[in-house]
């Protein structure tokens, strides 16, 4: 814990000051400080995306190095003041810690793994997207817009229309009326079950989001995954659900699984013809 | 404005009413806004508080009343309220139809969000997963839309007419086959559905195509007579 | 239309053109009634069907945009359909408390982007182009506001859905169609409208040079963007 730091005994301390530590000294020089609000950010993404801008300079120039580990080192802080992080953001923090090692190690000549460089570039590429589509919303939402800036006449007449049929409806109504008929018959037998250990479910639903992160290149990834995923505590229960779950993910098609011999690291990769997920 | 060296009085004057004509402009351009965008007719007194100082709004509506005068829009005068109105002259063609477009009930949805995903389904298996009973206008209604068709019949006890969804319900939603409904994740995805979904539950595939299922006859024209007389599916079918 | 063989004199042709230029202005007349009658966008063909035989709709329409663009109330085009707004530079009389627009969470406005900009997009396209998993409720208030709709279906594994906008949208953001996206072109030159790394996309590692020189504002990738996409010239052009 920082010193000089007081947190309430249940950790519930509000959330700034967390992050903000008065009368430290100065940090050195292209290490900005953390302040993060993290109920503020929408996904790991753009968390990256802030501590980039942190570095101040232009997103194709960043150190992705020193981004990962600043990433790595805000989810090392989260998780010693036992702030809950979303599975998103530990995927992401797993991802990071692996690209780490690949910019780090030299790579060996039989590592068929996309170079340290390639993964990189992959980053720097979705954050540049990430913050295009941001500047796209701001732009658009800045816009005249109608019933703000621009008015359509307050007091339409009436006018036959072309319409081939007298009723209105559009498929948002159709499917809403739909989804919550269905819904309505089915809330009966809704049951709530306390979670305890990593249901299968759960395991699952973090390796779909890895799936997403690692693409069609072999990725070494257990170890980074229990490394962020998981308490210490519960290592034991994450081993053998994401274990399970990424068996039946192979075995449907959505992942490819690899090792090399007993006790070497799982590969994963994206599978090539993933099943249909609605189960259609 | 850049400013102007000092000049022959003749030049400024001139420039000093095309800066009046040019705020008078302007102010009818405000007062054809308000007018426009507004519900009801809009007080003088009110128009005259957004116009630039100085301005005299009875002169900049009269301005604007006689641009519109020939125009297929009216600005025209009630009491001391102003508003347009399409001309008088052309209300043949605004009232040519008088078909106003009606929202569907809420039921009538329910109704086709079903005969749509559960195809070809019977009335008694509508009511069955509605949990209520259907009144017969609401089929009817989807059907006068053209939305909903008599597909065949059930070959079970009773056999059941079968209601099926046409092309022009697919025109219309924009899809182009019953399979472009979004299945149970989508919708789960859109947020439309939410919260725990039991285990046990399923939405149906709608059929690829319009052939008959294997259970399913087709209708024969005396059905359709019959249907055409009794009405469809009257609530006592057995 | 119907041939005529009677030698041209000069009168004749005088009044022919006087009886084309009238049928032209009441065809404008009906066209303006038309569209002004309707708070949404009218249909350019339903607009065509009830002008006079043998007028040229889409020329009337350019008369009445070209006749309305200086006034409070302009003719605006969304896709091929038409409507009256007031002038978008009158906003400061017309904004009123009461008519505040819809208030989008960030998320939201950035999923609306991302459709916008990729659409047809599928929820999984989205999902990974913002790093995280949309909350249930988002894509619904979109499509609830009537600016995002189903598309379709990809032809992939699992056809998923696909997303898209409507005409609302653009009528809503004041766009004539998608291509008037802000930055659109500039963004699919960079590459980033596309899920894979363009092929020029470079990251230079480490980089040597993260210091600034004292003389030296940090560039921001912002800057830089809005470099590329205002286009010199500026904000009204039209």
């Amino acid at each position: 814990m920082t010193k000089g730091k007081t947190t309430t005994a249940d950790g519930a301390a509000p959330m700034d000051p967390l992050w903000q530590e008065h009368g430290r000294p100065e940090r050195a020089e292209g290490e900005p400080a953390l302040v993060i609000d993290v109920g503020g950010f929408e996904g790991p993404l753009d968390l990256l995306l802030h501590l980039a801008r942190a570095q101040k300079v232009d997103l194709a120039r960043i150190s992705i190095l020193a981004l990962a580990e600043q990433y790595l080192e805000f989810v090392d802080t989260a998780r010693q003041v036992r702030i809950e992080l979303a599975a998103d953001y530990l995927v992401m923090a797993a991802w990071l810690a692996y690209l780490k090692s690949r910019l780090l190690i030299p790579q060996q000549a039989k590592d068929e793994g996309p170079s340290g460089e390639e993964m990189a570039a992959t980053l720097a590429f979705r954050l540049k997207r990430l913050e295009a589509m941001r500047d796209a919303a701001t732009r658009l939402v800045n816009r005249n817009r109608l019933g703000r800036d621009v008015f359509a006449r307050g007091a339409p007449e009436h006018i036959a229309d072309d319409r081939k049929s007298v009723f209105e409806a559009t498929l948002y109504d159709l499917l809403s009326a739909y989804a919550n008929l269905r819904q309505r018959q089915a809330v009966t037998q809704v049951t709530i079950e306390k979670r305890q250990v990593w249901s299968l479910s759960d395991a699952r639903d973090i390796l779909m989001r890895m799936i997403g992160e690692i693409g069609e290149d072999w990725h070494a990834l257990d170890r980074f995954l229990l490394r962020y995923l998981v308490a210490p505590a519960d290592r034991a229960t994450a081993i053998a659900s994401a274990f399970a779950a990424s068996l039946e993910l192979a075995r449907e098609g959505q992942v490819e699984l690899r090792q090399d011999g007993a006790f070497e690291p799982i590969f994963m990769r994206r599978g090539k013809t993933p099943l249909p997920r609605d189960g259609q | 404005m850049a400013a102007v060296e000092i000049e022959p009085e003749d030049d400024l004057i001139e420039a000093e009413q095309g800066a009046v004509e040019s705020a008078f402009v302007e102010a009818e351009r405000i007062a054809e806004a308000l007018i426009f965008a507004s519900a009801q007719p809009v007080s003088e007194r009110s128009i005259a508080e957004r116009l630039p100082a100085g301005i005299d709004a009875r002169a900049v509506l009269a301005r604007l009343k006689a641009a519109y005068a020939p125009r297929g829009v009216n600005l025209v005068q009630v009491e001391d309220h102003w508003a347009f109105r399409t001309a008088a002259d052309l209300s043949f063609v605004l009232r040519s139809g008088e078909t106003e477009a009606r929202k569907l009930s809420r039921a009538a949805l329910e109704v086709l969000a079903i005969i749509a995903y559960h195809q070809p389904v019977t009335r008694a298996e509508i009511e069955e997963i509605r949990g209520v009973q259907t009144s017969k206008g609401t089929v009817d209604v989807l059907m006068e839309a053209g939305w909903v068709r008599f597909r065949g019949r059930r070959r079970s006890p009773g056999r059941p007419v079968t209601f099926g969804t046409t092309r022009d319900f697919l025109d219309h939603f924009g899809l182009e086959t019953l399979r472009d409904l979004p299945g149970l994740e989508e919708l789960k995805g859109a947020g439309l559905l939410s919260g725990r979904i039991p285990p046990g539950f399923r939405m149906p595939l709608p059929p690829a195509d319009d052939e008959l299922a294997e259970d399913e006859d087709p209708m024969t024209a005396s059905d359709i007579e019959e249907l055409g007389l009794l009405t469809p599916g009257g609530s006592d079918e057995e």
